[in-house]
């Protein structure tokens, strides 16, 4: 079994991305969709600070840090980019006005409940950000992470053990041995990684799998 | 002749009071008045609530305002960064309280301070521990939470331009909390690069119209620098 | 006794309207006040369809009708002025950032409640604008009216009896006859026209007035 | 290549459907999309719900599109104007139904449907006869009333200048309902007078981003003209 690394699983993201989608790319893994969607096609990505139509990285040297974006890296703006702001920048996820958010997790349930933001330790210093505004503002929240924990336990799991970012939220989860959409009949097994049979799939997951 | 150009940082600040809710624009380095800040560590002013999106950067702006002991509590959505080593002290030996509000809530609870909605009901945070206690309700189905505004006595923002009756334009993403921040505080004071003559902003592109700003005080120009939030772990 | 004329109501309102203050005049007789502010006196005026520096009616021939006023007659911008939209506009009045409204009455009670939108008739058309955003929201809300109806009756009431526009909003009446506060106290004569005694206003009002 | 400029009014509106709601731009005169207007009239969509400051003037525009009997109901805070009578008609014979709706509260509910916001407590109207059977809430010692949202299947705006992603400038006070509508329906169809070069518009000086934004369409260019309000008798 090759299970698909970081750029082939934003690949696979960013083939699911359709030309004129408003979409979000959460801080992280996420950020790495934008480097696969293909040149010529148009999708308009916008960051809570207030930009739509953000472009790629500037070349080195060019960093303009009042240009960046919500993990605070430099980016570019498009011609046909637009700034506004913070209220206007969160009416736009809270509306319902992106197509698609694509976020990072810690977890998220067989019913869709995301979490992303905390870990529940005791003594972690919480901080949310704009993630429980993504989660439940985009039309399709999709999350971006690692099948299994360092531990090998799934990050997919009957009901969230860590702190909840949003209930019922996730569409779909494309990790690092599968894409598996979130169905109102259960866990549908999209697509799979080479090599690792949907019976391992299942082992592995630790929760009910259809295909 | 109305003209809200302060003389100097030290007096457009000089009356802000003991106690005052300040809110602080910026979204990391962009937008944060940092000229403002550190005109407010000089005035001295103690046992502030400040509303940010974060928590501060290593040791200067917001961080150095944490540091000197001026803040009782910090309202933002993103307190916990690779450098936010003063706030991470000051919260875990519980000198600092902390409220921590999702970050689209806590725009739009400014927002509606500026507009004059009494309260609103989200759907951000609905079911996580970040609502609890808070009044939920479900409307057409859905469910909300319901947010309160935040009032400020104090707004510092930084923006680009401005002119004397206080008309403020901003520049790329340092717009971010400035706007919603000047509507929703007593006081608004803002750094500016640029003193343009009346009548030379655009009327059709003047992002703060001067009826939220009270005070405005030109700063040497600066390129905004690096400041980073540590990614999120995944 | 020389009842104020409509100019010189307009006068008494603008005299107190000091620099720098932001002032939304409602249609009609409000309207009037504009004219009477010192040229040299930086006032600013705010429409709520969305100008705030708002100046003069332009010369004949300049009419521009896509810069018009709350009454849609033609006006200008002043430099400086700016332009923003219906939600930002009526978030100025509502957010309490208005120092001064002046609207017209039908009828304004010993306690400061308005009634200025509608006259109750069975068969009228109700119209309310921006009349009740605009009591409420600004920091003082001033009357300008005449003293009595056509049939003689005073508009200052102990209780409205056309319907309410808001309650305890208004703080000052400028009428064709005196100018009166409304106080915790009650109503407080601040000024009266010539020729006209304490007692014949008290007289004339039918509402308890002190001096 | 996303282009959103469609190639005439009929083309942008075909898909209109009976039993719709529709938001329509403007103040008066100003920034009312008339060529949008008499592409609906032409278009046929009936048992609509609108969604305008006012309810017509004269026999064009809005008032045209009531006349032909194609509206079931109106959402609006004045009405009554010198050349309502189209609007007057209808209304007292029962033939249109209207929700008076004070301008503010007008303007916020459409910028609470585009911002997800579920409900929100408004001070203005409260103690009116226009807040009769809403829920009314004491907060912080002042009293408000509950204000639901106002969603639209359609807005019809019409701004100065918009590009192929759909970004749109504005003209002066045309600008009004247009950028708040937008936000609030699910197609936004706005007219206007130049098609920009992408990255022509200037990204700080754009008001309504083209997320909001579905369909425009260039009309040629007239002068607004005057369209009065009766002045309000006092």
């Amino acid at each position: 079994m090759n299970k698909w690394n970081r750029d082939q699983m934003a690949a696979r993201v960013a083939q699911n991305i359709p030309e004129g989608a408003y979409v979000n790319l959460g801080i992280g893994l996420p950020t790495l969709v934008a480097n696969h969607l293909p040149k010529d096609r148009e999708v308009f990505l916008h960051s809570e600070n207030g930009i739509l139509g953000m472009g790629p990285a500037p070349a080195p040297g060019d960093e303009d840090y009042d240009l960046i974006n919500a993990g605070k890296q430099p980016v570019t703006l498009l011609p046909g980019g637009a700034f506004f702001h913070h209220a206007d920048s969160f009416g736009m996820m809270r509306g319902g006005h992106l197509d698609i958010c694509v976020l990072g997790a810690f977890q998220v349930s067989i019913t869709g409940d995301l979490a992303n933001w905390h870990t529940g330790a005791a003594d972690a210093i919480p901080a949310v950000g704009g993630a429980m505004d993504l989660a439940i503002g985009a039309k399709k929240t999709y999350v971006m992470m690692e099948h299994l924990t360092k531990g090998g336990e799934s990050k997919i799991v009957s009901a969230c053990t860590y702190p909840l970012t949003a209930i019922a939220c996730v569409s779909r989860v494309y990790s690092d041995l599968a894409v598996i959409d979130i169905t109102p009949n259960g866990l549908l097994v999209v697509d799979i990684v080479d090599g690792l049979s949907f019976g391992e799939l299942q082992k592995v997951s630790g929760v009910p799998l259809n295909q | 002749m109305i003209n809200k150009i302060a003389a100097s940082v030290a007096r457009a600040l000089a009356d802000i009071k003991d106690g005052s809710t300040v809110m602080i624009g910026g979204f990391g380095g962009a937008g944060q008045p940092t000229e403002l800040i550190d005109g407010l560590i000089a005035q001295g002013a103690s046992n502030l609530t400040v509303v940010n999106n974060n928590a501060g950067n290593g040791e200067t702006g917001l961080a150095a305002l944490l540091k000197a002991g001026q803040v009782r509590k910090i309202i933002c959505s993103f307190p916990r960064q690779a450098d936010s080593h003063i706030f991470d002290g000051l919260y875990r030996t519980g000198k600092l309280e902390l409220e921590l509000v999702p970050q689209g809530n806590l725009a739009e609870r400014i927002r509606a301070a500026g507009a004059g909605i009494g309260a609103f009901f989200s759907p951000t945070g609905y079911g996580t521990e970040l609502a609890t206690g808070r009044e939920s309700r479900e409307i057409n189905g859905r469910m909300y939470v319901l947010e309160m505004p935040i009032h400020a006595d104090v707004a510092l923002i930084k923006a680009e331009a401005g002119d004397r009756w206080g008309n403020l334009v901003y520049r790329k993403a340092a717009r971010n909390f400035g706007p919603i921040m000047a509507s929703a505080a007593r006081l608004t004071v803002a750094s500016v690069y640029d003193i343009a003559d009346l009548g030379a902003l655009d009327p059709e592109a003047i992002v703060t119209p001067g009826i939220f700003v009270q005070r405005i005080v030109q700063v040497p120009r600066s390129a905004t620098g690096p400041s980073g939030f540590k990614r999120e772990a995944t």
